[in-house]
């Protein structure tokens, strides 16, 4: 047969889809392309230089952070981010949600599970979206059950893109934009800003006072600063540190906020050209549904656009990645001197007036660190505008620690305060003073006991709803 | 035949020596012009056409090297193909203004596609590779799958090297093996011209 | 007639050009469109956002350069370059070549003279390189009244691009490179980088001794750091900073280094194809002579490349330019700062000892800041490498200040050092003391009582060399 005429072919509907459909192997049924490249996110055989798809302990890495994040649940763990199969076991495993018991609902909010899979659409539309930015994450574990897919970008009858996500189109709309009359183009990466946003919860929401009301920090813009000055004005604070006492900010992925000022956003690149390239198979053209990093598919990511070389394509994203990051290390060490010295004023007997200036300067010297650290592709993607970040960040940290060279010579400190060592992450967290063992075994437990209900439990639910095969 | 109406055009007997002169300098200029633009070859569809002026020849040896050679000349892309009288009609007008322009001097040094050239040859992508970049199945769902798989961003931003590379300047490819038509000056002329 | 029949025409030889013809005139008879084209380098009425071809005082732009310079001749005066045309008429014409007289010849060495026409190469072909090198600036005048030409870059016979000027030459061998195999591409840029680029006066080369040898200081690299630590291995110091009495350096002009860094360089593109595009006339393909900002010929230079539209190309180079410039400002005035504290530690009766550490610091970090202002189209040609240099300057000034602020407690100075008022160029003058009157008067004096016998005395002597015209 000719090779046209296997398209309609392999792209006869098996089932029809229903609205909110949750499991991803139901899609899959009617768009076996799409659903086996997407089920190759589960992979975890591919590091880059300082990313990929297998797990990266991030602490062990680089126990600096324990440091930085002292009094933040990202001290205890954090791992470089991986394929979209993983989202539900990885939230389960982390530290960071605790070991929730019957007896105790564990640290997290339910917000925590928005960007983390098709059920969360579905519950939105169930209950409301305010309802489900409620009460704790153990809530829902057994709603919630599968990892990141179909219908968190896609229509279930059109198949065309759609935003599920209500934080993306409120913070659209607070800047007086319409997301609806995005383009297409637009929408393929839209539908990743959805989750690769820098957020925050808000609990003092008119109408939604209390609740973890997730949102975007963009009303003044999305660069550094502009998010900066958002939280500065509302006086907004992640945690207070556990050494300098500085109120803390803390910069979760602004992907699509840095991408957006690249070159690659600049000239109509989006999101999907790069990690969602098209693939030619059988006499169709697909869209790679394989997310992950475009340096493990050069040829058809970069090279559609670009003629260089593989090796040469590779090469200018490590050298963009050395560049930053040689600078974005210096920051971060800045950061760690800066909450120890701080640390010894107080002990020192520094006073509330004579920290304050110095505490701003902490809290805005590691905001701009973790701006260009948390996003993990931003020193490819915005290489420049990084760069600039983070030339202010080391500003900044500096003259925070020059106000603190003279407070300490004026409290009778001599000389420089020592580097602490933290050469290891066990070390580090044992520095900050964090009881790894209890909370890996609260972990274990919860892994062990109560995981297994939710699992049960969703499957019995799920058992409940129809698959609407079509008569051939 | 009737003579009749033949005889009713011509001028008075007076006037018909000057008037049979004027007429013959007339279309024997016309005809000169149309030989040496080489006018007529605009009919054809032959690619060594369009490097009837030299301005063309870096994209006549970027298309020379590229896959399309075998299939696609230019007019296969840079003319509509949805009507013959809309394929004439476009050739015609494009002819003319490039000539124009050509003859004029006015040509730039880096010549770019307008924006009504750039959709006709976006169409005709589209006309050879429509089995391969749609889906039927999705087709039959929504219309809007067809308008941003076809219409809503040029195929060639992200194909950037079809088929002329990148690289475009009136000096691009002055090296290039460019097969020229025949002069159309007579070799005594030529000789005339190079002693002086 | 047939336009393709115009190529032969044009190019009619009209005169036999001799080696070493110094005179841009004699070329262009037989070259008329390139002749044109570069004659066009004399015109002044192009600002591009921070550069162009108009007269541009940088001193009183930026005042805070004069405080930078203390104790060195630029504080005096400079300027943002223009033309090639106006090579002559600029040195002559700067108070920092002094106003020689017949019993002073001067503060600067012949050497100057390097780069500013095409009658070098013929100076140095007829008495050799070093004893080019020798002697001061004034003893020259009448020999170089060429400005920059067709010499400096071309062979008389065959009009192939050429080197003409050892420092290039010799830089290449000391690496191991041989100039030689450069393929006409790299020519492209080569030719300029005999001139834009980075250098100093070598008084100690074996064998040349005591002479101001004209020396690219490339041994360990091009980078801001692999120049630094060239010149440290070897303690060069190019002056003593009047008020922190830091062993400065100071950058030149490091064009061909750092645009060696950047993704246009990567791929292959060469000076010439933004600053001297290929033209086409009557079927006659030609180089545009007329070298400048590329931004007053968008259409030509970038949209060979780049479909994007002018506005948007423009903006472009504005947008890194900015970026960089945001950071590069802040690092000046920080080196402000550094100079007018350590002189303030100076005066509170500072030891060597105590300020040993803090002057490298000074001279570190306004090497970077020189390195990424001195070449004035870094920021577009390499952002991402100058946005890296500039991080680690302001990491190295804040690191001094740190050590300043600490030392100045300790010799009893309270509070933070004001900054000075540099706020016009005046002021900074005063503020450094230069007695600028007098230097004007002196430049004066000059231009108005020896620059006419220069210019006699070479009418004089041209007027000997032969012009052979061809015989037709
Ligand atoms: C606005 C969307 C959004 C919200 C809300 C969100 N996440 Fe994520 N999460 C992401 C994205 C995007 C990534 C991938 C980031 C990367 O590149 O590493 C991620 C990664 C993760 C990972 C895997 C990598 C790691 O950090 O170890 C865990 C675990 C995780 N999130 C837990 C949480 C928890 C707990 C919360 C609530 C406090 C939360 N997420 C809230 C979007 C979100
Ligand atoms: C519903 C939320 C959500 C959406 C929508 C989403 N992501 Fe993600 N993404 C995540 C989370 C969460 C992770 C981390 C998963 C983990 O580590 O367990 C992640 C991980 C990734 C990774 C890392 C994969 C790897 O192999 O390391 C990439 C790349 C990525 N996303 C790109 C995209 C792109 C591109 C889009 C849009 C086309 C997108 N994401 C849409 C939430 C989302
Ligand atoms: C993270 C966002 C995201 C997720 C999750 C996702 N898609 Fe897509 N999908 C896209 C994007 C972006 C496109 C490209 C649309 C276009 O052609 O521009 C796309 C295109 C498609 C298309 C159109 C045909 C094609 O291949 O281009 C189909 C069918 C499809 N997806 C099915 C699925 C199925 C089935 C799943 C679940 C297994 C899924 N998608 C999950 C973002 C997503
Ligand atoms: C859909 C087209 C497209 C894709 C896919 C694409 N690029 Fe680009 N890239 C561009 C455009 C457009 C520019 C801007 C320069 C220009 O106009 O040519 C650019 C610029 C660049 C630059 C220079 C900018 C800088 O940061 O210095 C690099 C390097 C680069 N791309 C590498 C890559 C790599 C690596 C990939 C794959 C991961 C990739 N590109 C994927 C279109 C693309
Ligand atoms: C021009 C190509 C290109 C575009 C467009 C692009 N990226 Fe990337 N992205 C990259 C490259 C290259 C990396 C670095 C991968 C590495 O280091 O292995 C990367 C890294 C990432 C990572 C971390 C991957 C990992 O392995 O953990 C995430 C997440 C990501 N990008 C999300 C996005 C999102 C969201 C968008 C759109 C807002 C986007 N990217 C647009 C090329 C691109
Ligand atoms: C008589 C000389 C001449 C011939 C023959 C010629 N061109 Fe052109 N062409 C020009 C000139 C002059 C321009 C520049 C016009 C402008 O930029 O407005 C041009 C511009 C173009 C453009 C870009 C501008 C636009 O209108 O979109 C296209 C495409 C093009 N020519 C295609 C062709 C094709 C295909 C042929 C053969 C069928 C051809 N040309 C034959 C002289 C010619
Ligand atoms: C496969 C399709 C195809 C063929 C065959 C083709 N062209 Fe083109 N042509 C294009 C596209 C696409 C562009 C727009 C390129 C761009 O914007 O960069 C273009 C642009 C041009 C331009 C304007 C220059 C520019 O870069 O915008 C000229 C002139 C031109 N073509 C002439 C020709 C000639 C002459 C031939 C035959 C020798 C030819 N083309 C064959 C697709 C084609
Ligand atoms: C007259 C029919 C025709 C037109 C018009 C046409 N193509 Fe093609 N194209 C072909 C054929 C046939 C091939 C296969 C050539 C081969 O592989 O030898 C092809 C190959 C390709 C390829 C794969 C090979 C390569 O060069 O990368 C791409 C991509 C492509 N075309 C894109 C385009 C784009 C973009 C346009 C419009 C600017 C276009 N085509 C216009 C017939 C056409
Ligand atoms: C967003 C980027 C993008 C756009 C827009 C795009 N393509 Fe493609 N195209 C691709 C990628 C990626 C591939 C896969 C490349 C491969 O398989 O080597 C591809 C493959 C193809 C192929 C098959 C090439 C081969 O070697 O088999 C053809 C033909 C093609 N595209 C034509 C078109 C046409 C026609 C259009 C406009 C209607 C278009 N493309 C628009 C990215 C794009
Ligand atoms: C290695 C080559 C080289 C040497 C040696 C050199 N110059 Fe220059 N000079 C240049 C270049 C290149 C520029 C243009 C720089 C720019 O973009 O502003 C320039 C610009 C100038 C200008 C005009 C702009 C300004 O700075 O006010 C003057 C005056 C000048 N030089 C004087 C001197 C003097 C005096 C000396 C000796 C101390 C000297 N030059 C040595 C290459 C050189
Ligand atoms: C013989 C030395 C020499 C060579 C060779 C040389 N330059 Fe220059 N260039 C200079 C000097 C000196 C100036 C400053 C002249 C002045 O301000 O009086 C200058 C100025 C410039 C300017 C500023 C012009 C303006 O309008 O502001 C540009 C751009 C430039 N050069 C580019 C180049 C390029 C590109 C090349 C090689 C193709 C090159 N130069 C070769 C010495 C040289
Ligand atoms: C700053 C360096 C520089 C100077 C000064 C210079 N040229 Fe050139 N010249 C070049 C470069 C670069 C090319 C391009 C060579 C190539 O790519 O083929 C060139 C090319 C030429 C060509 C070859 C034909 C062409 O236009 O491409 C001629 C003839 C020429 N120059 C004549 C002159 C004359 C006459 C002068 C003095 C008025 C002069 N040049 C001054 C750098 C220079
Ligand atoms: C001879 C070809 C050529 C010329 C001329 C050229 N470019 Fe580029 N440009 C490139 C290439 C190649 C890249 C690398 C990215 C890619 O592969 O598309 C690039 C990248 C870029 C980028 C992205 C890199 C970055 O810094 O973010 C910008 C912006 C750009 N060019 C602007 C310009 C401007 C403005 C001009 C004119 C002053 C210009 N280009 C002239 C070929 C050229
Ligand atoms: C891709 C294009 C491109 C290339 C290649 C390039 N430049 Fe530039 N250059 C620019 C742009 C754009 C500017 C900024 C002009 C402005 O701000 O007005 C600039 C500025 C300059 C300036 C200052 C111009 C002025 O107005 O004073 C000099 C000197 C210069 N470049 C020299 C060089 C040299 C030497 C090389 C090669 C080693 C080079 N350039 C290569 C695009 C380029
Ligand atoms: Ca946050
Ligand atoms: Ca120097």
């Amino acid at each position: 047969v000719e090779r046209r005429a296997e398209a309609p072919m392999t792209n006869k509907p098996q089932v029809e889809i229903a609205k909110f459909e949750p499991r991803n192997e139901v899609w899959g049924k009617n768009f076996t392309a799409e659903y086996e490249s997407y089920m190759k996110t589960k992979e975890g055989n591919f590091k880059s230089k300082y990313n990929g798809n297998a797990m990266i302990d991030m602490l062990e890495v680089d126990p600096r952070l324990v440091v930085l994040w002292a009094g933040y649940s990202f001290s205890k763990a954090y791992y470089q981010g991986r394929g979209h199969e993983h989202a539900i076991e990885d939230i389960r495993n982390i530290l960071r949600t605790g070991g929730p018991s019957n007896t105790n609902p564990g640290p997290q909010p339910n917000t925590c599970w928005t960007c983390k899979s098709p059920d969360v659409p579905r519950l939105m539309n169930e209950n409301g979206v305010s309802s489900f930015y409620s009460g704790k994450w153990s809530q829902l574990g057994s709603e919630i059950v599968n990892p990141i897919g179909c219908a968190d970008c896609h229509n279930n009858e059109s198949l065309e893109l759609q935003i599920t996500r209500p934080a993306l189109i409120e913070a659209f709309e607070r800047q007086g934009k319409t997301i609806e009359i995005a383009s297409h183009n637009e929408l393929r990466s839209l539908v990743c800003a959805q989750c690769h946003a820098e957020y925050y919860f808000n609990k003092k929401r008119p109408g939604n006072e209390g609740i973890d009301y997730l949102t975007f920090p963009w009303d003044k813009g999305v660069s550094a600063e502009q998010m900066e000055a958002y939280y500065d004005e509302i006086e907004f604070t992640d945690w207070k540190h556990a050494l300098s006492k500085a109120p803390m900010l803390k910069a979760q992925h602004p992907d699509w906020e840095v991408f957006s000022m690249g070159i690659h956003a600049e000239r109509g690149v989006s999101c999907a050209d790069c990690h969602m390239p098209y693939m030619t198979e059988g006499g169709r053209k697909y869209t790679d549904h394989h997310i992950q990093s475009p340096l493990n598919n050069v040829e058809n990511s970069c090279m559609v656009c670009h003629k260089e070389k593989t090796a040469e394509l590779v090469k200018n994203v490590y050298d963009r990645q050395d560049k930053i990051i040689q600078n974005r290390d210096e920051l971060e060490k800045l950061c760690v001197r800066l909450h120890v010295e701080a640390k010894t004023a107080w002990d020192m007997g520094a006073s509330e007036e004579q920290m304050k200036l110095i505490l701003t300067d902490i809290r805005h010297a590691q905001w701009r660190w973790d701006y260009s650290a948390a996003s993990h592709g931003a020193s490819f993607h915005a290489p420049i505008e990084i760069g600039r970040v983070i030339s202010t960040g080391i500003q900044i940290a500096q003259e925070g620690r020059i106000k603190l060279a003279r407070l300490l010579v004026e409290l009778g400190y001599k000389g420089e305060v020592p580097y602490p060592d933290i050469s290891s992450k066990s070390k580090a967290q044992a520095y900050i003073g964090l009881p790894m063992e209890e909370l890996q075994k609260e972990k274990d437990d919860f892994l062990k006991n109560i995981v297994p209900l939710w699992d049960a439990e969703a499957k019995e639910r799920e058992a409940k709803m129809k698959i609407n095969y079509v008569i051939k | 035949m009737n003579f009749a109406v033949f005889k009713s055009l011509l001028p008075p007997p007076k006037w018909q020596f000057p008037v049979a002169i004027i007429a013959g300098a007339f279309f024997g200029l016309a005809a000169y012009i149309l030989y040496i633009s080489n006018a007529v070859s605009y009919f054809s569809d032959n690619p060594k056409t369009c490097i009837n002026c030299h301005v063309m020849n870096h994209e006549y040896a970027s298309w020379f090297h590229s896959s399309h050679r075998e299939k696609a000349s230019c007019n296969d892309c840079h003319v509509p193909h949805n009507t013959i009288f809309n394929t004439y009609f476009f050739k015609a007008k494009d002819g003319m203004r490039h000539a124009t322009i050509f003859t004029f001097r006015l040509e730039p040094q880096v010549i770019r596609i307008k924006e009504v050239g750039a959709e006709v040859v976006q169409t005709n992508c589209i006309r050879c590779h429509n089995d391969l970049i749609t889906d039927s199945r999705l087709l039959a769902r929504t219309k809007s799958f067809d308008h941003f798989r076809t219409k809503e961003r040029k195929c060639w931003e992200c194909h950037r090297e079809v088929p002329h590379g990148r690289m475009n300047s009136l000096s691009a490819a002055a090296n290039a093996l460019i097969p020229q038509t025949k002069t159309p000056i007579p070799s005594w002329i030529k000789n005339l011209i190079d002693k002086n």
